[in-house]
């Protein structure tokens, strides 16, 4: 029996961070990294009772601060000022790499240059001469959490699909990812196989044709 | 997820199988989950591998768990005591086995597993009877044993207060293996004097956050 | 030895010399120490490896060490952002070292080195450009990297309260590297907004033992 | 110059825990093994300022607790209540092994087995058939402290010296001794030498004679 479904229009940018929301488990511990994901907090409901970690040392993170709730000694991995929420608990960096190192935050979601059909992420360096390399706590998310899911744009500017074979960007962790979330379709990554969850303003059949890994329907 | 509050101490320990690694705190009588090992004892688990750093005290707790030969292993620092008879018996007949780890290491190593280490070179052992069938390597001149993470599948420890998020706050040197254990085990099951409300606990002295804490019972406390 | 109250800022950072190995504390502004840093511009200083998460934001602090080509080599996680322009440009001309570390590596290196461990096996960074030239190690089936300690000659960290034994209490996510690079260091020199008497300070609640603090100067603060 | 002295009588165990103490530097943090060096925390002066670490988790350790001050959560490394000072902290095991670890305790005094000429100590476990062994933080402290410091008595029951050559106990850890206070000599181990910088109701001349190891005047 089929899981796979399809809808007529691509996901916004919102919806997608929706869907990414929706799929969180109740009362999970979720990393969300910087840029596209931050955005799914947004979508997170008080029933489900996530609970946030932030890499620079703070679980039971809160919204973004505004006004007077600005307080410089409480940011977030953008250093973005936040708030924090009711049971939060502050510590420092080695402790707070090592909760995301010993695999106890349930989900990461991370934004991605690639991701490779065995689950290989590369979002942390293009690899392009000259350019200066940063990478963060990016490679310690990837690898560190039970899940690690990608939000991003399943083609490039030119129209190559992001999901690929094996990876032309350097690699940030291998074997890491699980879910892909685009705006044309979200992938299941397990069993050695890419499977397609759902479709978004294309059909199946065109999405095979556009992306060079071997897709089966959910 | 906020933890699982048990109704007992019974209640908190029902999920311990046969062959289960338990992860046990304390440091003497200070900050040992007395009555969870009580429960323990009563569950019924078998074949069980205890790390602690002492080998039970005379006839309760983890002595008795010993004495009734429910304990196939144990990792600890210091078995012998002068009232550790259980342990001392069950070692000269040959039916438990024993890993004696420097304490420090014990320590570190209990860390390790929460922390996602694979294993870490430490001073402590080298050219000692414990670091022998070890990898060693010398760094800069200096000697060191290569030490690996202990997992575990359950922690019994001890706390003073959690909060409804399973934050914890431990009491004096009571903290002792708490806090680590807390991180090395897939459940951390923690009895308390009391449980509080979440937004009771400054989030500056959580010591233990609630992300590593899987069931909380509270059973009151004269402290 | 309880620490040293320093006068000022400048007389805090006084024994930092050239060539030295400076931890600079902070993630963004929270936790920066900037009078520290601005005093160690001050005092002239050159040669220096520097240990931050970043190479310096716009035009102050580190920025400005960077620009007057005082740091030889810097050990961080995030160099580039939209305002490290010093940073760039120093880099470019290949007039600064830059050793990129996935940022739990440097803050276990950090620990490790307050910790004496002689080096760990870590599996962030395993199958990276990162881990190039390093060995590595396949444990029960994952991969890993050996990583090393971060040792230094100073620190210098921003904590909201020292009591006259050195002992430390942060603010929020100010925290950080601070209570870690304390411990990575010969010296740990902190900014501190208030110097409390010994016995004000819940020992429950002390963050970094004073154990690791030499010098201490109170700059006030408006929290 | 020699810094040689002598007196005539034994050190008394007071006496030796006196030496001890009037030793440590001031503003020292130090750790006291079990058993004898305990008994050094007699003699420190409130001048010196120094500061107690216990490996079960806490610095600014006060005296032993008497009557209502006895708490059962607040012992020492022997597991007797003990007392904190203004100042004091706690902490888990594995910071409080760091600490040791990491060098950051000034000096840490143990009782010993034997202490070989090279400052290899044995102090753990007897190594005689059917005895259990413990090492409890006995290798931690050995080798963790900026100076290790030994107080034993010289001689064994049946005469022999337990400064010698070569161990033939197990090792606790290789090279780490500094000093030792034993009832009839005070030994200085520094630069591949066994110095002695007091003799105590014997002659440096009877000293050396039932002493295997070449020592030299202080």
């Amino acid at each position: 029996m089929s899981n796979y479904s399809s809808t007529q229009e691509k996901l916004s940018r919102d919806e997608m961070a929706q869907k990414v929301a929706a799929d969180i488990p109740s009362g999970a511990f979720v990393n969300l990294g910087i840029g596209q994901p931050t955005n799914v907090s947004n979508f997170l409901t008080n029933e489900q009772g996530v609970t946030l970690h932030t890499e620079n040392g703070m679980l039971g993170m809160g919204p973004v601060a505004t006004g007077e709730d600005i307080d410089e000694d409480l940011i977030n991995a953008g250093k973005i000022p936040v708030t924090e929420l009711p049971g939060a608990s502050f510590f420092h960096h080695a402790d707070s790499f090592a909760m995301m190192r010993g695999g106890h935050l349930d989900v990461c979601v991370l934004g991605a240059f690639q991701v490779s059909e065995a689950g290989d992420l590369a979002n942390w360096h293009t690899g392009a001469e000259g350019a200066i390399p940063a990478v963060g706590g990016a490679m310690d998310l990837a690898i560190g959490a039970k899940q690690t899911w990608v939000m991003m744009s399943l083609f490039t500017k030119t129209g190559e699909s992001k999901l690929v074979e094996a990876l032309s960007y350097p690699v940030t962790g291998l074997g890491c990812v699980s879910r892909i979330y685009t705006e044309v379709a979200i992938f299941e990554l397990r069993d050695s196989k890419v499977f397609v969850r759902s479709a978004h303003g294309i059909s199946f059949e065109e999405l095979q044709s556009k992306v060079s890994v071997e897709l089966t329907k959910a | 997820m906020a933890p699982r509050i048990a109704s007992s101490a019974a209640d908190a320990v029902a999920e311990i199988k046969d062959g289960s690694t338990v992860l046990i705190g304390g440091f003497g009588n200070a900050g040992q989950p007395m009555e969870l090992i009580d429960a323990l004892m009563e569950c019924g688990a078998t074949d069980l591998t205890v790390v602690n750093n002492n080998a039970g005290q005379a006839d309760a707790g983890l002595a008795l768990l010993i004495k009734e030969r429910r304990v196939k292993k144990i990792i600890c620092s210091f078995p012998r005591q002068s009232d550790s008879w259980h342990f001392d018996e069950a070692y000269r007949a040959g039916e438990i086995e024993l890993e004696l780890v420097p304490q420090g290491n014990l320590a570190e190593r209990i860390r390790a597993a929460g922390a996602g280490i694979g294993g870490f070179f430490t001073p402590t052992g080298y050219g000692t009877l414990l670091a022998e069938g070890k990898e060693t390597r010398v760094i800069d001149g200096k000697g060191y044993v290569l030490e690996t993470p202990i997992n575990a599948d359950f922690a019994l420890i001890k706390a003073l207060t959690a909060d409804t998020m399973g934050n914890l706050v431990y009491r004096k040197t009571a903290r002792n293996f708490g806090p680590i254990m807390a991180t090395a085990a897939k459940q951390a099951i923690v009895q308390v004097d009391e449980v509080v409300e979440a937004g009771n606990l400054d989030p500056e002295n959580v010591i233990t956050p609630g992300i590593y804490v899987d069931t909380v019972v509270a059973l009151g406390g004269n402290k």
